[in-house]
């Protein structure tokens, strides 16, 4: 392979590839949550424009570009203006972050499907996608309208108190994988024969239950709960940057959903290594098992949304509080424990 | 993050003021100091529009008061003025009246779930309480021909007979809901986070509930059996075996399990009121123009939103003198306050979604 | 309105309809319930009628992010201010469908405190009749709304915008 | 028709009691169709109202309504008759108390006796014009603040004196 491509194409086209696959993930996840939510609804969710309604997203997010764009007189400008860009980019720049799958081998060249390999890519992709909040509080206050504070607060404390459970949760993993390398934890659960998820059950779930909270998701939507504070953070914003807001939160649950996988369900290995009927797995690429449970995640996602109230201000800090903390607390200790004794 | 008491302004466009109703409140950290409901952002001057119509020309605008309950309107008008112009209602009607009352009480009380539900934020519920809403509409389509706005009772009776299609699909319909209330309670029901949002919240006494002149679900919630089907017993409710569901606490929750027993005692209502179909006519005979002798009658009957009245006063002419309505929600909203008053943001919109008010009849 | 017979460049034809196409099928309504006529819209979006097949169940609660403004039920003086509001509050472009009529022309309230039609403070694009209009009444007025959009030429505003501004 | 209740004793004693206790100011009273109808003078109003709530068992306050008897009035009378709903739970009987008011007169607010009366005097006030006395926040509930004049008194016209917008 000439050094051309290797040095320039090969990054060009990765740097074109992580725009794109969170965005047509993204695409993907607002049309599959509108059709799904839909179904279980008893109704039939957007199918006419193009083939079952899948460009009804692209048709969103044109109409949405084409929109005018409204700052409020009153509004602190720079902020207004910066927030949806910070909430978007830092969820689009952890996506460099996180490995799609082993390293492919083409000749001599080794292409690697990542963008950037760090010793401490999980710590990267927290951080990174822990920045995005601040767009949220900054968009809100921004908007010097007291709807769009209250979700700004709201976002806050809730952010602030999920971290903790969803860090405790982390360590373990890194604790039992001995890496924070995202790639890492992988080849270890492969090496381990058992993905993380069967070896730490309450690991996975209060992971599951803060990233829900993280991502301002149902029933943790408090931040945007509509039928209290309009809209939420964004009730000012028109066009693009309503745009922008929109489709981090679905980017910001891809991502979500891709460390969950990557963290407890084995990244993009096939599932059952240890029985030999099922060997024939093997052969579906690697990526083709990740995105299908991305997938699955993402589904469930909205299979919350669609069958949960709306949790308090209070319960939901409670809920974190008491019963989260703790339990990853403990949870924490008994994986030192057991790894100590063993 | 203290920060200090603010004035929120909620409405009159907000997804959750089920309509035009706006509130001034004081939060202090989301927590609330004081509620004040502004109203008049749907005032029609209905009251004063009647003095210009004739008795029967009122019938179709008291169908727009209680939008989600319009032939309960009807009813309570037809009823006072019947009580005024000593029209005796044959039979028939009034076992049709009486079914037709009862199918506006199961799709007022399935969307009231729907709304309360959607506004706790499980929006599920919402479509299933429509779903099954459109059921019952339906047999108003095939009774009278409208949806919403039925205008399906009359003064002396009501608009046509049944007959044996109409009552098989009304059987078909009952046969349903009660599958789809299946669904709705199973979402809710014992759902942890519908209960922390609605057990002890927006709680009334029984004392304060009379006081504040609370009627209908919210106030049987609170453990008071006043309801005017079995107190003041009209259009042949005595007739019907039912019981009158109460709560215990006065909560949100028991508002919530109140209606939807309510819901399957006027399943209970319907069939008995079909089966037990008298022969006869369907209306009594009244003159084309009414002139009603000089008088008043006032009349109250259970509507689905609480205990609704008409005060019907004639000069002796063909035009009612005055027509003073007594709406349910007017009254049960102004206990607002009382249930709001240091609670949470978020359970305000809950409170105020379980008292099932319909703008149109507070602000007429 | 649009001259027909005026000459498009191809170019600007072709982004047109391009654009016109997401506009069309992408119309967010904004939820505002006024009266009876609201209840009718809220079952056109659920699940008999399901307005969602069109892309337009996304019922924005901030006029910010709605693009269709369906004034379902009688406006009253009162109200009328605070419409007219969240009218300027919505970006362009954007569309109001007037249903019922209390909304097109006071219905059955010629009273002191009902506005005699909406068109009298905001730019109406379809009216809907009927008291309240059924669920197909508002499902073919969306398309008639539809229709129109697919009329429109949305570069001849973008190139210059103070052509809207007049209109 | 719903069943009578003119036979029920506690109305005639009600009756009494208050024919006994306000007798300058009870005008006439009489068990009429299973309702306590009183009329009286409006001086009275407030006590007759806490006699029916403390003693007589009359707790929920049902409704006030309020008509313009304008053509009456240009004869001598009264403007305004208003007419207060009481209602006994249980028992289901009812009181119908009858007050004259004329023009730029005002009445005793019953809201500390009765607190739903609240709205409904709001009401009245806004409608008609009548003020009551004794009572915070005496606004108009339904009209803008602004508004010049009474819809619901029989001189207002129905299409309002001004057309809006």
């Amino acid at each position: 392979m000439t050094p051309f491509v290797a040095d320039l194409l090969i990054p060009v086209g990765k740097i074109v590839a992580v725009i794109l696959y969170p965005m047509v993930m993204v695409m993907v996840m607002i049309w599959l949550e509108r059709r799904v939510v839909a179904l279980m609804q008893g109704r039939l969710g957007p199918n006419r424009v193009g083939f079952q309604g899948v460009l009804q997203p692209v048709a969103d997010a044109l109409k949405l570009f084409f929109k005018e764009d409204i700052i409020p007189r009153q509004a602190d400008k720079l902020l207004f203006n910066i927030s949806p860009i910070l909430v978007m980019f830092s969820s689009l720049l952890a996506f460099c972050f996180v490995p799609l799958g082993e390293p492919i081998r083409i000749g001599t060249y080794t292409l690697t499907l990542w963008i950037a390999e760090s010793q401490v890519g999980l710590l990267i992709v927290l951080g990174l996608s822990s920045i995005s909040v601040f767009g949220v509080i900054f968009g809100g206050w921004a908007s010097n309208s007291k709807y769009p504070l209250m979700g700004a607060l709201r976002s806050v404390v809730q952010v602030l108190s999920y971290e903790i459970p969803l860090g405790l949760t982390v360590l373990t993993v890194a604790f039992v994988a001995r890496s924070m390398d995202l790639v890492e934890i992988v080849r270890r659960q492969e090496a381990s024969g058992v993905w993380y998820g069967f070896l730490m059950p309450i690991s996975f779930v209060v992971f599951w239950i803060s990233a829900v909270a993280e991502t301002n998701r149902a029933p943790f939507d408090l931040p945007e709960a509509e039928s209290e504070l309009v809209a939420g953070y964004h009730t000012e914003y028109s066009g693009m940057k309503f745009a922008y807001f929109y489709m981090a939160e679905y980017a910001h649950m891809v991502l979500v959903s891709s460390l969950v996988v990557i963290l407890f369900f084995g990244g993009w290995l096939p599932p059952f290594p240890s029985v030999k009927a099922l060997d024939f797995l093997d052969a579906v690429p690697g990526f083709a098992w990740y995105l299908i449970k991305i997938m699955f995640f993402l589904y469930l996602y909205v299979w919350i949304r669609a069958t949960f109230p709306r949790y308090r201000f209070d319960s939901l800090i409670r809920l974190v509080w008491k019963w989260l903390i703790p339990l990853a607390l403990a949870n924490f200790l008994a994986v030192v424990l057991v790894r100590h004794l063993r | 993050m203290a920060f200090r008491e603010i004035d929120l302004n909620m409405g009159p466009q907000h997804p959750s003021t089920h309509g035009v109703l706006r509130l001034k409140l004081s939060v202090d950290n989301e927590v609330v100091l004081r509620v004040e409901p502004v109203l008049g952002y749907l005032h029609r001057g209905m009251e004063k529009l009647w003095e210009s119509l004739t008795y029967a020309q009122v019938v179709p605008l008291t169908d727009r008061l209680d939008y989600l309950a319009s032939l309960s309107n009807n009813l309570a008008y037809c009823l006072a003025v019947e009580k005024l112009a000593g029209i005796e209602v044959p039979k028939r009607a009034q076992y049709i009246r009486v079914a037709l009352v009862e199918l506006q009480r199961l799709a007022s009380h399935l969307a009231w779930a729907g709304f309360m539900a959607n506004d706790i934020g499980a929006m599920s519920v919402l479509l299933y309480g429509f779903e099954a809403r459109e059921d019952i509409l339906d047999i108003f389509e095939e009774y009278c021909g409208a949806r919403l706005t039925v205008h399906g009772v009359r003064i002396g009776g009501v608009i046509r007979d049944v007959d044996a299609t109409l009552v098989s699909r009304i059987r078909a319909v009952l046969e349903r809901i009660p599958h789809r209330l299946e669904d709705i309670r199973a979402l809710l029901d014992e759902n942890r986070i519908w209960k922390e949002r609605t057990v002890g919240v927006g709680r009334i006494a029984a004392g304060d509930a009379i006081d504040y002149g609370l009627t209908g679900p919210p106030l049987r919630a609170s453990g008071v059996a006043w309801d005017m089907r079995k107190d003041i017993p009209y259009s042949s409710y005595d007739d019907f075996d039912f019981d009158v569901p109460l709560g215990a606490n006065g909560d949100v929750y028991d508002r919530y399990f109140v209606r939807l027993e309510e819901i399957c005692q006027s399943i209970r209502i319907v069939g008995q009121a079909l089966d037990g179909l008298p022969e006869g006519d369907f209306k009594a005979k009244v003159p084309r123009v009414l002139k009603i002798p000089p008088g008043e009658a006032f009349h109250t009957i259970e509507s689905p939103k609480g205990v609704l009245g008409f005060t019907v006063r004639s000069d002796g002419t063909d035009k009612p003198e005055r027509v003073k309505m007594k709406s349910p929600s007017f009254i049960n909203l102004q206990s607002l306050e009382h249930m709001c008053r240091g609670n949470l943001f978020s359970d305000v919109i809950g409170i105020l979604g379980s008292l099932d008010i319909v703008l149109g009849e507070i602000d007429k | 309105m649009i001259d027909p017979l005026e000459k498009t460049p191809f170019i600007l034809a072709r982004a047109d309809e391009f654009i016109t196409w997401a506009q069309k099928n992408s119309l967010w309504p904004f939820g505002s319930g006024l009266a009876c006529c609201a209840i009718e819209m809220i079952a056109t979006a659920a699940a008999r009628y399901d307005i969602a097949r069109f892309g337009m169940e996304l019922f924005r609660a901030s006029p910010r992010q709605a693009d269709l403004f369906i004034v379902a039920g009688t406006v009253t003086n009162k109200m009328a201010p605070v419409l007219r509001r969240l009218w300027d509050q919505m970006p362009d472009p954007k569309w109001a469908l007037a249903m019922g009529n209390c909304a097109i022309g006071g219905g059955p309230f010629p009273t002191y405190s009902v506005l005699q039609g909406v068109d009298r403070i905001i730019p109406v694009d379809v009216h809907v009749a009927g008291c309240p209009p059924t669920p197909q009444g508002l499902i073919h007025g969306l398309m008639i709304l539809q229709e129109k959009i697919a009329r429109s030429r949305p570069t001849k505003e973008i190139l210059n915008p103070d052509a809207r501004r007049k209109s | 028709m719903p069943a009578e209740k003119a036979d029920r004793p506690e109305l005639a004693q009600a009756l009494e009691a208050l024919t006994g206790r306000f007798a300058a100011s009870v005008l006439s009273g009489a068990v009429d169709r299973g309702e306590l109808a009183v009329r009286l003078t409006k001086d009275a109003l407030v006590p007759v109202l806490r006699f029916l709530k403390d003693e007589a068992g009359f707790n929920a306050f049902e409704d006030l309504v309020v008509f313009d008897e304008l053509n009456a009035s240009l004869g001598g009378g009264a403007r305004f008759t208003v007419i207060y709903r009481l209602y006994m739970f249980p028992g289901a009987l009812r009181a119908r108390l009858t007050v004259g008011v004329g023009e730029g007169e005002s009445l005793p607010s019953a809201v500390p006796c009765y607190r739903s009366a609240d709205w409904a005097e709001r009401e009245a006030f806004d409608m008609f014009g009548i003020r009551f006395e004794g009572r915070p926040d005496l606004r108009r509930i339904y009209m803008p603040d602004d508004f010049d004049g009474h819809p619901l008194r029989k001189d207002f016209p129905l299409a309002g004196r001004t057309r809006g917008l």
